[in-house]
């Protein structure tokens, strides 16, 4: 029981006060049982109130604290610090959150937030009183880190990573690293080629021994936690081992009896069961793709490289400290009908038109015919705000990519037109300036509101789009089109098993969730996994590369050590109440309880190093004779006595 | 930061470093703290009197709408206590040369604050004696400080110094000193340090738009910058509540002149600054909150709400009743009660149309800040042709600069936001010491 | 004031309690009488804590439990049922209706399914105690 | 601590201070004591100060509110109209 | 409903517009024109109008006809797309459409088709002089009644047809119904602008380059006036002698200013002007001396108009009958004069229009 317990009550410079009556919060628990000091502070966050807190530690002799503040969230590890600093043990520190969930919460009503917070500090002091010193744990961490996606985020990644004395595990799910840069041609905005870009990435890693790279790979399971996690990782056959010349590779394609749409190109083209690496995705050797191929042995006939019968898939085990999923993003495929996608057949998405001018050298041509008008619709699959759709998030990156893909057919086939319909341009940055170009060049841009979005039409077998622009005063504005051009927005990748194996939050918008969306844009709530590139939020490839890189050091920055410290939260048994029934053992996720004899009687025994202070086996015990550290019956039961007191 | 004195008083050699950080604010504090963890020395130099930069001084942060000072003082702590980092605030580089060993031999200007860091208590006994006041500039101008003064009350360090150039020498705060800290024999000190690598982290400056006569910046004063009115909105605000710096009136009708300076060439920023939309979205979120009768109308070309929850977060302002027009502000004319006259084009009527408000708020742009390149000697720190801090290999290694070991991060390569500006100092801190592995 | 029913919410530290503060940092509103604890997981909550709030005079236990997010397992789902199963049954004999305990998945940024759960709640349990 | 000298003298050999610093600080000194006598009869708004004063509504504000923050005022209350706040005198 | 036209935004390129693509519809032209009102906003819609290129609408509209080309749009404008210069170019567009014979558009378009147009009115003056046997007293009695011709038929043939055209585009076309009535209670303005020029002092502040111009058209109009009906060359009136030397001294010192400020190109409106402004201020100001010197030489008797022997000095007569005649022919009918009448016409229009409602 703690006697001398030190009360910090937060203003958060009006955040709190400004609902919360400070001074009768102070008055209320001045006079509780232990209470040795209040105060109250403007910021009990900032630096001089700290060294205050430290100096009433030290010089009062302060055997636990409590402050009223913000949410623990955000402060809880500041102020066990501060706790330390002044010589007290951190979990002698409780917080109490009167900001979140009280003076914002009940913003409505003062009086009652007054009232709350009274009720709050003193469960926080009767909390203070049964807290124990606890001791974390060192535990040793390895240096190395699976990297999940090898798009240019994720080998940036590993690039960083290795060149800082990380080892990397580069997994690819797909035969070929490059990911989504590789399909495009000119990228804004410095107009590099995506599969330059990519072709760079790689040979940076081909160089680097510290970087292992797995295509067609999975990570299938986690074990452990941070600085310790045990992976596996399952290897699908390629298909092809060996050599084989350019010319039978060529034969064998032609041999291939299967055919399919060719992802690479959205489809615009056809291809067999044999994948072909193609201009920016590498390793440049063949695969098979299993799921089509129907073992007809056709290619094996012309080159024994080619092995469609192969079933040796690989299961690699690994032991890693930390993640990074740089799982990258789907381009949002439009409904059959929005737009007159599907149903008109010049009707095409935006990452289908950049495949297609590079399947175009001298004249764009498509279907047959010679485009000269295009018709860019704008947030196609983005800013949904309506009750239907479902993505009402802006994705970010279309906007600069469309207006910059304008510009680069107009240089590239000069006597195209461009018709940019859209919600409002948001070049935002120095893209504002490929907007300029591509208005100077003679681009023209209509707006329309969510209310009367274009209408796309077939008349007179030509495409119409019709649009009411606003920015002629609501005219109705009609243009035909030799292309439409749907620009669509970012979805996450499909890959729900992943985030479920890592355990990695989603937001609103189903991408991955950091834990903090403006000071810790790159970390989760799991220890040691981050997220980046576009898995976190839709990016362009610069901001892609900065946020791969920022995991990169920031997960590099907690294993470059060589060991943690864990939190201290464990379950602790007491033998004495113990009569081994083994339920808490059955109920613990992560095998930490352990059958033992103590002085000839069995009991249950916690395993530290596994155990992850979840409390999952405090309730099934029929003795209560297991509690969790920080979550005791006692501590619980005074705050529940403390909250219920009028 | 006085913590910081005293180890490096037990440090043995305080002027050699891994890595130099020009600039402590949110970029160089993240790029330092990345740094520091992974075991390099790091020193940050800054010439403002305290840490932080512009975010510490903004009222709350979009779309969280976290208060910025409780997000930004822990970050900023945990740089100043550091064990690895040294602080030098009210200091400037004065050239940067590259050794034979490929290190840089870089001269620093500590600029004398007249009170001795590690007495300074904060306890504000100076300011209260202090006779002479001049104009608040950590306020933007709306208050006025005395010429001994604590910058702002989360200042980091919290500690005094004295405007020497406001100071009527009268003494009395020598007089007043409870822990005798203040010294006016302090003098400017050049110091010498050498450092393996450097990060660029000198932020953004601010659009100044008295140069748009048309608004009547500094002639009207209702009037404002958004920077001002940031800080009416923040916990360690200028005034009481939010009020017109005319008359102390609490505004009723609020207008906000977005891209006031940028997508402008005619004053020679051609670029959008990223960040004016969303902040001025806040702001009205803050405001009527503030001020539940208050009307806020935003003057917008184009809402540039693209990152993570942006666009919800611009919904969320509309829901909430703010009256987006679009059309750019073209003329402010002041009427004799203070109020204002904004003449602007009515794009989806097409019709020129003047509305009344009482306070006029300048959502301002985001300029480049070139002059960190004339440190450099014997090579040159290159930069695009708006003067932000060339990225040679943008989309490769962002963080590069021209010049080999200079690495750069956060607004010094262009206008971004919070969260962008956190990964691109991350970005830098893992090309430094990729840089550093590589030269040892 | 004493009108509104008090209740008790056990929340979960990663994820339904940042719902929880969600909510406050929206301003979404909900009544003063409301009170989190947080815990590491929903699965965690002892039976005894449930009925020890109602003996101090809570009018309604709710649990915020983290369903299928829970970075501890899925299993999370499960045994945070069989904890309300056998919390039932002792309210039960303690002549306390089961619907005084209620139970619902939140995710870190439900805070309107939060605020929503726990305005229902209140009406149900003041319309019970008329 | 010790101190043998106010280092005061010493700087004031070497400094010159300017003019306009000097004058400042006599338009500080009588604002302020106008604006304090002006609250002595009770809370006044921003406005009432000026016309109490002969300051000019701007600077009646910027005077006020830099009394305002060295805690020499404090705010009464707000008008009817929820237009200007009173402040009056701190009680010391 | 209206269908954008790639076709015209080029065209329009092709009368002196450039850089308006760059428009990323601010608003900020509009609302900085003094000139602009809630009833007739301009410069943006005819930058959007022209982006589009929706030919309708621009011929059936009156606004380029009410600016007056201050700059403040094009000084101001954050993309640097010179509305201000795209409306100059819509009023050139405009004068061509208008135009019946379609002969306007041509010599807008191209600069060596108007030098043309000015070498067979050369020559057929040459070959008019020579069927007088260049006799001097001849040639400046039938220049004379070729003056009076020449004014007439422009007007009849050219002038009114094209006047009646622009009725029908911005009046009849746009079924404006106006009473009649409103077509003399309109006229009073048509008067006013015509004259005056009095809306371009709401333009700007710069009340010289107003009175330049008010008298120019004094000046032009009176000195038109005392030639062709006073026979200034012809007459021994001392009154009448003073005036005319004193209107072509006005004429050729204010357009001497003005074609000293388009090559400094010091004001906005004269950054970027067109051969067709050149051709304009040039030929006034060579109108303003010949006709100066002419009369002078007759006053100090190099001319001798009853001579029927062409001396040297005689040739300044026919330097100046040239002049005339490509003024009268080109460039009254068909070049920058008919702006003058356009622009207050399309001021009686847009008050018509304004009564209409």
């Amino acid at each position: 029981m703690k006697k001398k317990i030190g009360v910090y009550v937060c203003h958060c410079g009006g955040n709190i006060s400004d609902y919360v009556d400070i001074e009768k919060v102070k008055d209320a628990v001045r006079d509780e049982a232990d209470v040795f000091l209040v105060k109250n502070t403007l910021f009990a966050c900032a630096d001089s109130s700290q060294k205050m807190m430290e100096e009433d530690i030290k010089t009062q002799g302060l055997d636990a604290m409590v402050v009223a503040s913000c949410s623990p969230k955000l402060h809880l590890n500041t102020f066990r610090g501060v706790a330390q600093r002044g010589g007290l043990n951190p979990y002698n520190y409780v917080q109490v959150n009167i900001r979140e969930q009280d003076s914002w919460a009940h913003s409505d009503n003062p009086a009652g937030a007054t009232e709350k917070a009274i009720q709050l500090v003193k469960a926080g002091i009767a909390r203070a009183k049964e807290s124990e010193a606890l001791t974390s744990m060192k535990i040793a961490t390895t240096n190395a880190v699976a990297v999940i996606g090898a798009g240019v985020g994720g080998m940036r990644t590993a690039l960083g990573l290795a060149d800082m004395g990380t080892e990397v595990y580069l997994i690819e799910k797909s035969f070929f690293v490059g990911g989504r840069t590789a399909q495009w041609g000119s990228v804004a905005p410095t107009n590099d080629r995506g599969d330059v870009l990519t072709a760079g990435l790689f040979n940076e890693i081909q160089k680097r021994s510290n970087i292992k790279l797995f295509t067609g790979a999975e990570l299938i399971e986690k074990k452990g936690s941070v600085g310790n996690f045990d992976i596996k990782v399952k290897i699908r056959p390629r298909g092809f081992d060996g050599n084989a010349t350019t010319d039978e590779i060529q034969k064998a394609v032609k041999a291939c009896p299967v055919s399919t749409m060719d992802e690479f190109n959205f489809g615009l083209t056809q291809r067999t069961a044999i994948l072909i690496p193609q201009k920016g995705q590498y390793p440049q050797q063949p695969a098979i793709d299993k799921a089509l191929c129907n073992q007809c042995g056709a290619c094996q006939k012309i080159n024994s490289s080619f092995q469609p019968a192969s079933t040796n898939e690989e299961i690699l085990s690994l032991h890693i400290g930390g993640f990074v999923a740089n799982t990258g993003f789907d381009p949002y495929e439009p409904a059959k009908g929005e737009y007159g996608y599907g149903e008109i057949d010049n009707v095409i998405t935006l990452p289908q038109f950049k495949r297609l001018i590079e399947l175009n050298d001298n004249e764009l041509v498509f279907k047959g015919k010679k485009v000269k008008k295009i018709a860019y619709i704008y947030c196609v699959g983005s800013r949904q705000d309506d009750d239907e759709g479902k993505n009402k998030y802006c994705s970010r990156y279309c906007c600069t990519s469309a207006t910059h893909t304008g510009v680069t057919v107009k240089n590239k086939y000069k006597d195209v037109l461009n018709y940019h319909f859209n919600r409002g341009i948001r070049t935002y940055g120095k893209a504002e300036l490929i907007y300029g170009q591509a208005s100077q060049q003679g681009d023209v841009f209509l707006q329309f509101t969510l209310d009367s979005i274009p209408q796309v039409e077939r008349k007179h077998n030509k495409t119409y789009v019709k649009v009411k622009d606003i920015l002629t005063a609501g005219k109705t504005i009609e243009t035909d089109a030799d292309l439409v051009v749907l620009v669509t927005g970012m979805v996450p990748r499909e890959n729900v098993e992943l985030g479920h194996l890592l355990k990695i939050p989603e937001g609103r918008d189903h991408f991955f969730n950091e834990i903090h969306m403006k000071l810790k844009p790159v970390e989760t709530v799991i220890d040691g996994v981050m997220i980046a590139g576009t898995s976190q939020a839709p990016k362009n490839i610069l901001e892609t590369l900065n946020s791969s890189m920022a995991a990169a050091a920031k997960v590099n920055s907690v294993l470059t050590k060589g060991e943690l410290s864990l939190e201290p939260t464990l379950a602790k048994v007491n033998p004495g109440a113990c009569t081994w029934c083994g339920k808490c053992a059955e109920a613990c996720p992560f095998d930490a309880i352990v059958q033992v004899d103590n002085e000839g009687k069995m009991v249950a025994k916690v395993n530290e190093a596994n155990c992850k202070g979840c409390g999952m086996c405090t309730p099934v015990c029929p003795t209560d004779a297991i509690d969790l550290d920080g979550f005791t019956n006692a501590q619980i039961g005074a705050m529940i006595d403390a909250l219920a007191e009028l | 930061m006085t913590d910081n004195q005293n180890a490096a008083a037990t440090c043995l050699d305080e002027t050699q470093f891994d890595v130099m950080v020009i600039g402590a604010g949110i970029a160089g504090a993240e790029s330092a703290l990345k740094l520091g963890d992974m075991g390099y020395k790091v020193l940050l130099v800054e010439k403002e009197p305290s840490i932080g930069g512009k975010m510490i001084l903004l009222s709350k942060v979009f779309p969280t709408l976290d208060c910025a000072a409780c997000i930004t003082t822990p970050k900023v702590s945990e740089t100043a206590r550091h064990p690895n980092i040294t602080i030098h605030t009210l200091t400037e580089v004065e050239t940067i040369q590259r050794n034979s060993d490929r290190h840089f031999s870089v001269q620093l200007n500590k600029k004398p604050r007249y009170v001795v860091e590690k007495d300074c208590t904060g306890c504000q006994e100076c300011e209260n004696v202090c006779p002479v006041i001049t104009k608040d500039q950590f306020q933007f101008n709306l208050t006025a400080r005395k010429a001994v003064y604590i910058p702002f009350n989360i200042a980091n360090p919290r500690i005094a110094l004295i405007d020497i150039e406001n100071c009527m020498l009268c003494g009395a705060c020598e007089k007043a000193c409870p822990s005798n800290c203040i010294d006016f024999t302090q003098k400017e000190q050049q110091l010498q340090i050498t450092a393996k690598s450097v990060i660029v982290a000198t932020g953004f400056k601010l659009f100044d738009p008295i140069s748009i006569e048309r608004y009547g910046y500094g002639r009207y004063k209702n009037v404002i910058t958004s920077m001002q009115m940031e800080r009416e909105l923040a916990p360690t605000r200028p005034f009481n509540n939010v009020l017109r710096p005319s008359d102390g009136k609490i505004p009723d009708k609020i207008a906000y002149v977005f891209c006031t300076g940028s997508r402008d060439h005619t004053v020679g920023n051609p670029i959008c600054s990223q960040v004016c939309c969303m902040y001025s979205t806040k702001q009205a979120q803050l405001l009527m909150g503030a001020l539940p009768m208050a009307d806020i109308s935003l003057y917008y070309i184009n809402i540039r709400a693209f990152g993570k929850g942006y666009n919800e977060f611009y919904l969320q302002a509309k829901d909430m009743g703010a009256n987006y027009v679009k059309g750019k502000i073209g003329k402010i004319t002041e009427k004799e009660n203070g109020n204002l006259i904004l003449r602007f084009e009515d794009i989806l009527t097409g019709k020129v149309t003047e509305k009344e408000h009482d306070m006029v708020v300048l959502s301002v742009g985001l300029l480049a800040n070139p002059a960190i390149t004339k440190v450099f000697k014997g090579e040159k720190l290159e930069l695009d042709p708006i003067n932000y801090v060339q990225q040679p290999n943008m989309l490769q290694s962002p963080a590069q600069t021209s010049l080999e070991g200079v690495f750069v991060a956060g607004t010094a390569t262009g206008p971004m936001d919070i969260p962008d500006t956190i990964m691109s100092a991350g970005a830098a801190a893992t090309e430094t010491s990729s840089y550093l592995k590589r030269l040892s | 004031m004493s009108t509104k029913p008090k209740i008790l919410v056990f929340s979960t530290e990663k994820i339904s309690d940042p719902a929880i503060d969600l909510a406050g940092l929206l301003k979404k509103h909900y009544p003063n009488t409301v009170y989190t604890i947080s815990v590491p997981c929903s699965s965690g909550i002892k039976p005894r804590w449930i009925m020890q709030a109602y003996e101090k005079g809570f009018d309604g236990v709710f649990i915020a439990a983290d369903g299928t997010d829970c970075p501890y397992g899925e299993s999370c789902v499960e045994k945070t049922s069989a904890i309300i199963s056998v919390t039932h049954d002792l309210m039960r004999q303690k002549g306390l209706k089961p619907s005084q305990l209620k139970m619902a998945a939140l995710c870190s940024v439900c805070a309107d399914a939060f605020v929503a759960h726990i305005n229902n709640f209140t009406k149900e349990l003041a319309k019970k105690d008329n | 601590m010790e101190k043998k000298e106010k280092t005061i003298d010493i700087i004031k050999q070497e400094r010159k201070v300017s003019p306009q610093v000097l004058e400042d600080r006599k338009t500080y000194s009588r604002n302020r004591k106008a604006i304090m006598e002006a609250l002595k009869a009770g809370p006044k708004t921003i406005p009432q100060v000026a016309a109490e004063t002969q300051l000019s509504l701007p600077d009646a504000t910027y005077f006020m509110m830099a009394l305002f923050k060295f805690g020499d005022v404090v705010v009464e209350s707000l008008d009817d109209m929820d237009e200007y706040y009173f402040y009056e005198l701190k009680k010391k | 409903m209206a269908l954008i036209q790639p076709d015209l935004t080029k065209e329009l390129k092709k009368y002196g517009a450039f850089d308006f693509n760059a428009c990323y519809n601010c608003g900020t032209c509009t609302s900085v024109c003094t000139l602009s009102t809630e009833d007739n906003s301009f410069p943006r819609e005819m930058v959007r109008y022209s982006v589009l290129g929706l030919e309708d609408d621009l011929k059936s509209s009156l606004k380029p006809w009410l600016c007056y080309y201050c700059g403040q749009c094009t000084e101001n404008c954050p993309q640097e797309a010179s509305p201000g210069e795209l409306m100059m170019s819509l009023r050139r567009w405009l004068t061509a459409k208008y135009d019946w014979t379609g002969l306007s558009g041509l010599f807008y378009k191209s600069w060596p088709l108007t030098v043309l147009g000015f070498i067979l009115i050369l020559a057929a003056e040459i070959g008019f002089a020579a069927r007088l046997h260049f006799h001097i007293d001849r040639i400046i009695y039938y220049g004379h009644y070729f003056e009076m011709f020449s004014i007439l038929g422009v007007f009849t043939i050219i002038l009114l047809p094209n006047i009646i055209r622009m009725w029908y585009f911005t009046l009849l076309k746009r079924k404006i119904k106006a009473p009649i009535k409103a077509y003399y209670t309109a006229i009073s303005d048509l008067i006013v602008h015509m004259f005056t020029q009095k809306r371009s002092l709401d333009c700007d502040d710069n009340k010289f380059r107003w009175f330049e111009h008010f008298i120019l058209v004094i000046g032009y109009l009176s000195l038109l006036f005392t030639t062709v009906f006073l026979n200034w060359f012809e007459t021994s009136n001392l009154f009448i002698n003073i005036l005319g030397y004193l209107e072509s001294a006005v004429i050729f010192i204010v357009t001497f200013d003005f074609v000293l400020s388009r090559i400094k190109k010091n004001k906005e409106m004269n950054k970027s002007s067109q051969p067709s402004d050149w051709f304009f201020v040039i030929w006034l100001l060579f109108m303003g001396i010949t006709a100066f010197v002419v009369r002078l030489f007759i006053d100090i008797h190099l001319i001798d108009i009853h001579s029927t022997v062409m001396n040297s000095w005689s040739w300044v007569y026919m330097f100046h009958l040239m002049i005339l005649g490509q003024w009268a022919l080109i460039i009254v009918p068909f070049g920058k004069w008919t702006h003058f009448l356009y622009r207050s016409f399309g001021m009686y229009f847009a008050k018509i229009e304004e009564l209409a409602k």
